[in-house]
């Protein structure tokens, strides 16, 4: 049998490389496609032209399913990428001072994720009922005048010497050589709600590729690729 | 006289310029062109000759007034039905206007391609063409690798293609030399007689008019000054306009080298008196001056002149020198027999 | 660069030359007529139709001012019907295809506006009908300038087609923008860098010799 | 549409006008002496210098095929001397200007290419330098070309700005995709796209406007 | 002779064609143009002729051969002596060439902007030259707007607009009506005489050379087959070419209605013959043909004729009938008095 997953670029892309090896050996071909866009992998679900994606979060998922409506279901945890804050200028949070420039993620979920991770160590505070895709306009208490900027996410360490700080996904600082260990001065919390899924239409939950594709992404060779890749910057969830 | 072929009826043609000022560049034409008949049209640059043959086909259209070409009235003609009378006129540009894209050939094709014509009647009737303009070398030639005269005949063998009833020619001659002249004169001459074509033709050669026009009309400023019978216009010029063009073409003028002594009055009794003799029709071909020498003894010293034939019609006008005292006489005898005389000056 | 790269740049480089080669062709299908009607349709012109004209300027404008991305959300429904999928390769054609249209459809318009309206007048006083003057005339008068814009176009989608990688498109400038940009591997995005310059190079240099192959004005550089 | 947008929508539009007119001015003051240049080095042109030629052929071309998103990697270190920063809507005028100023360039080429022969010859015949026959004839000539080929770019670039978002730039396009698109807000998505049409509508018709001022060439709507 | 102000050394020119093929446009052409002179190129469309002009200033260059202007080597000049060459020499094009985006003033500025001059004392001397041409109402019009005649006076006063030491001519009167011609013509001979100014030019028009061209060169095909003094070639045509140009200038063309009937040898004792008289120099100022009726009584018949001036001097042939038997008499006397004679047939 053969299905079509939808990943994006980078670690979701990379694992289900390896997902795609240990599948074909039990007789499920996986043909991934790589979409630079969030979207549309779960419009392409939908309209069937995929079988199982793999790139979002629960949040995620749940809010799409709110503003469009999508009939998609999530079968099985993938991996946690915890976000960390790295600056080249600051050592703490502390030390963000009147006016500094902090840069998030551009797209809701990342950007969202990084304006909880402020508020979580109390830089900020967002307004209530925001979920967990907040935006800067959002923000109702910002003591230091913090000026966000919102850059694309794999831009966010290559503009490192421009800001003060920056809140960047783990598999681009890891990719751009920064050490999360290290360099982060803020980390997410390993509890994060922001555990990855893979997500299938409603209906195939039970469908015989769907336990496949799921029973080969927990195999024990992709949690040691994980760990040898990523080397604790992106943790298996499951 | 027959039906006209083309009739401009009232026309007035005015450009807007910047501000409220306008450039009227025709006023209130009236002028039939005959069925059959080559008529030539004259006049200074900008008098509107371009404006008013670019009326005949509809790629100018009047401000006020009417042109009715073959019956049809062409400012009222429905599109499809200008189409057809366009497909019935062909016209020969003064900027020639020729598609860069195709060879010589190829733009004589055309306008039997947008004609409809059979594809296999195109080629012999395109090297027909070529053969009568003479460009069979250059027949694969691309416009940019002609030269002005050799462009001009690819737009005339182009108006000829489709063999319309009226063939309209701005300055056709005008970037050839003599001999190609003639020989494209002759062509439209005999395709004319042949055929029965009607052609508006626009030149600065008067010569082009006396060979082979019938009827002529004198543009001016906008306005027709004088038109009617090449023979009647160019024998009995009436606008000064007209004098002024023909004065090249009958070979009026006064020799330099006599204009310079000349004067209003005799300056002594044994002056001569400069004299213009016009001749017309028949007379011309009596040997008046002759007569006048063996019959009165007065001596005719032949200055300059010209003697042409108009409509195959003799005319002309010779510029003479004769004694200041048989001038009365002399005068008397030449008018008596029907040729005109003026006196132009006195030399010492 | 590791080994196995060669074989997917290969690949993207075959994907990019199939989307671009066909939305180029389809995309000039559509803009060539579109071109000459939206040159040739304003107020007084040879097919007078000033309000269509404007309209289809209008959607032309918009077309090419929408940002890629929302413009393949819009015609999803399109691109399904067309190519029974919303995602991939091929079906990325379809946006790739709306964005080539108009551009190339602005491209043909001006060349044909250049050409001298004493020719246009040449055709007319033949009778000429509107569309005999496109046919004869115009097209084949604006050759030149027409595959020029041509070459101007496929260059420009070259670069564009790296924005399909939204839907799954792939291609060089995906392949560049997702290993390259967002996995820092900046040894692939030079090399996806260099083949698209050598693409363009031979685009470039094609184009310039079939325009001047068509080009039968008198040369500009004769003598000094 | 809550009415905090409007003032987010005003500023974006704001952002918009201030990266594309800066990008296309800067972007014209390169393009346009880098598009004279092109056209007249040719070999045996005005200003005879093939190997040039041919070298910013390739630039101009590895600019407009360059994927956009890598043009911005490549030339971050470019952008933080001039702009201070390689980030924000002031940074990513630079970027935009790299993008506009080969394509603006090849435009100006284009109608530059299309003066007639004739004229350059006269020119050369009084006894004009290079430099005057490109100012004095060249580019008045070409002005109407010229000017609609700036109004192509202008459009272009307004659809081009939407991708500074990568570097927070901001503007419509921007908003339109991260608040209409992402967010899904249809109604910002909408307005958004309303909005860049009455922009591009304006910048066509003022285009058109200006060039058909400088247009003195006989008009090609005189009778049918 | 003067140092000549142009000369041209062995030029040949060819374009290569598709294939192997070419085009020879000029062929081995030596030629002088004298300084200060007016000298006249006629030739068949297609000759050669604006090929040649283009070798002055350096828009063609010769395939082989050299131009030397003011004794300059046009093609082994440095770009910059080229340049300063050819802000010596004027020229009009046979195709106008204006810049469709300045106005009249504006393109007749346009060579004085090139030559650096101050802005101060363009805008009067462009007044001057517009008034020159009688362009003043069309000054702030653009070429779009103006009339083919009106072009090509445009083109006019720019190629004289610096003052040029030589001046380029490319058939800059065909477009234009004969008064026109006439100011324009007028205009060049004085600037000729005032300024010795050298002119060469191309015309088709037979009439401009004879009026204001000192010498002639005339082309064939790429090769020059006569050339020498307007006078010396006008009144002896040695190549056939010439002499069929000159048909039409100097009206020896036998009128058709004699044509028709004309045989070669004399039908009846009663015929007249038909006499072409050439009239060289001095000689055509005698009342010969008077004398000859009044001195020998032979009635003489003129049928055709033109009585030109060539470089101040007269020139020109009658066409005249006179009764067949007293024929070789006439001749004899003419001949006597040194008129040259032919004899062209008999009409009954
Ligand atoms: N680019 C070219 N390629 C081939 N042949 C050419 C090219 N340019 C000119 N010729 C040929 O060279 C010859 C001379 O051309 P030229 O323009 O000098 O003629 P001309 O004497 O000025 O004629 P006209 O009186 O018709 O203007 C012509 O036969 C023409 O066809
Ligand atoms: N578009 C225009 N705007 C203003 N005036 C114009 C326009 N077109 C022509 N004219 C003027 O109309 C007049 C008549 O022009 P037309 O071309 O008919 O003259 P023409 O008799 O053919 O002259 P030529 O012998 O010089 O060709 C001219 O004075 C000209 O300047
Ligand atoms: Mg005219
Ligand atoms: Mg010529």
């Amino acid at each position: 049998e053969e299905i079509k997953v939808g990943v994006s670029p980078g670690e979701h892309g990379e694992i289900m490389e390896e997902v795609a090896k240990i599948a074909e050996a039990k007789g499920l071909t996986i043909d991934i496609i790589e979409f630079t866009d969030y979207v549309v992998p779960n419009q392409a679900l939908a309209d069937g032209d995929l079988q199982a994606n793999s790139f979002q979060h629960q949040p995620y998922l749940d809010n799409q399913i709110k503003d469009r409506g999508f009939d998609l279901v999530a079968i099985g945890k993938t991996i946690t990428t915890p976000m960390g804050a790295y600056s080249e200028k600051l050592k703490s949070l502390d030390e963000l001072a009147e006016g500094a420039q902090v840069a998030i993620p551009n797209d809701p979920t990342n950007g969202g994720r990084a304006l909880l991770l402020l508020q979580d160590k109390g830089v900020i505070k967002l307004a209530d009922g925001t979920g967990l895709t907040p935006s800067p306009l959002d923000v109702t208490e910002n003591p230091k005048n913090l000026k966000f900027m919102e850059l694309d996410a794999a831009q966010l360490p290559r503009a490192l010497a421009d800001v003060d700080i920056a809140i960047i996904n783990t598999n681009y600082a890891l990719d751009a050589g920064l050490n999360p260990n290290e360099d982060a001065i803020a980390m997410e919390k390993a509890d994060s709600p922001y555990a990855n899924i893979i997500v299938v239409r409603k209906g195939d939950e039970e469908a015989p590729w769907a336990k496949q594709l799921v029973e080969a992404y927990h195999d024990p060779a992709v949690k040691k690729f994980i760990e040898e890749r990523y080397q604790g910057a992106v943790i298996p969830a499951w | 006289m027959t039906e006209p072929a083309i009739s401009f009826q009232g026309v007035t043609r005015r450009y807007p310029q910047k501000g409220d000022s306008e450039v009227v560049a025709l006023h209130d034409i009236w002028l039939d062109v005959p069925k059959g008949a080559i008529t030539g049209i004259i006049g200074r640059s900008g008098a509107g000759k371009s404006t008013l043959l670019r009326m005949v086909n509809g790629l100018e259209r009047p401000s006020t007034g009417k042109v009715i070409v073959n019956d049809h009235d062409v400012g009222a003609a429905s599109t499809a039905s200008l189409r057809r009378i366009r497909r019935e006129v062909g016209m020969i540009f003064q900027h020639f206007n020729l598609l860069a894209s195709r060879t010589v050939a190829e733009n004589i094709a055309l306008p039997l391609e947008i004609a409809g014509e059979d594809s296999g009647k195109i080629a012999p009737r395109v090297t027909e063409l070529i053969e009568r303009v003479g460009l069979t070398e250059q027949a694969d030639r691309y416009p940019a690798e002609l030269s002005g005269g050799q462009k001009q005949r690819v737009g005339i063998a182009r108006a000829l293609a489709t063999g319309p009833r009226v063939l309209l020619s701005d300055e056709a001659t005008s970037a050839l030399d003599p001999d190609t002249t003639r020989q494209v004169l002759e062509l439209l001459h005999s395709i004319n007689r042949e055929l029965g074509l009607t052609i508006l033709l626009i030149t600065h050669e008067m010569a082009v008019v006396r060979d082979i026009c019938t009827q002529v009309a004198v543009i001016e400023a906008g306005r027709i000054v004088e038109a009617g019978d090449t023979y009647e216009v160019f024998s009995k010029p009436a606008h000064p306009t007209t004098r002024s063009f023909l004065t090249g073409v009958t070979g009026v003028a006064v020799p330099q080298f006599v204009a310079h002594r000349m004067q209003e009055t005799p300056p002594s009794p044994t002056a001569e008196a400069v004299v213009q003799i016009t001749f017309i029709g028949n007379h011309a071909t009596d040997p008046m001056l002759a007569r006048l020498t063996s019959e009165r003894g007065v001596s005719v010293n032949i200055l300059a002149g010209a003697i042409e034939e108009i409509g195959t019609k003799p005319f002309g006008s010779l510029i003479v020198a004769l004694p200041a005292p048989r001038l009365e006489e002399s005068r008397r005898f030449l008018e008596e027999h029907g040729l005109l005389t003026e006196v132009l000056g006195y030399v010492g | 660069m590791s080994a196995n790269l060669i074989p997917i740049l290969w690949q993207a480089t075959l994907q990019t030359l199939y989307m671009v080669t066909t939305s180029t062709l389809i995309g000039t299908l559509i803009g060539l007529p579109l071109g000459v009607f939206l040159a040739t349709s304003r107020r007084g012109e040879l097919l007078s139709a000033p309000w269509l004209n404007s309209l289809l300027g209008l959607i032309v404008n918009a077309a090419r001012s929408t940002p890629f991305i929302i413009l393949v959300v819009a015609i999803t429904p399109l691109t399904q019907l067309i190519a029974g999928t919303s995602i991939g390769t091929t079906a990325s054609i379809v946006p790739l295809t709306i964005a080539a249209a108009p551009f190339i459809a602005r491209l043909i318009e001006t060349a044909i506006r250049e050409i001298d309206a004493g020719l246009i007048e040449a055709a007319r006083a033949m009778g000429a009908t509107p569309v005999q003057i496109i046919r004869k005339v115009l097209i084949p008068e604006a050759l030149p300038g027409i595959i020029l814009g041509l070459t101007l176009a496929v260059v420009s989608l070259i670069g564009y087609s790296a924005m399909v990688g939204a839907v799954g498109g792939k291609g060089l400038g995906d392949l560049g923008i997702r290993y390259g940009y967002q996995r820092f591997m900046p040894e692939v995005m030079l090399t996806v860098v260099i083949i698209l310059i050598v693409l363009v190079q031979l685009v470039q240099s094609v184009g310039e010799w079939i325009a001047s192959r068509f080009d039968k004005r008198a040369p500009r550089n004769r003598g000094r």
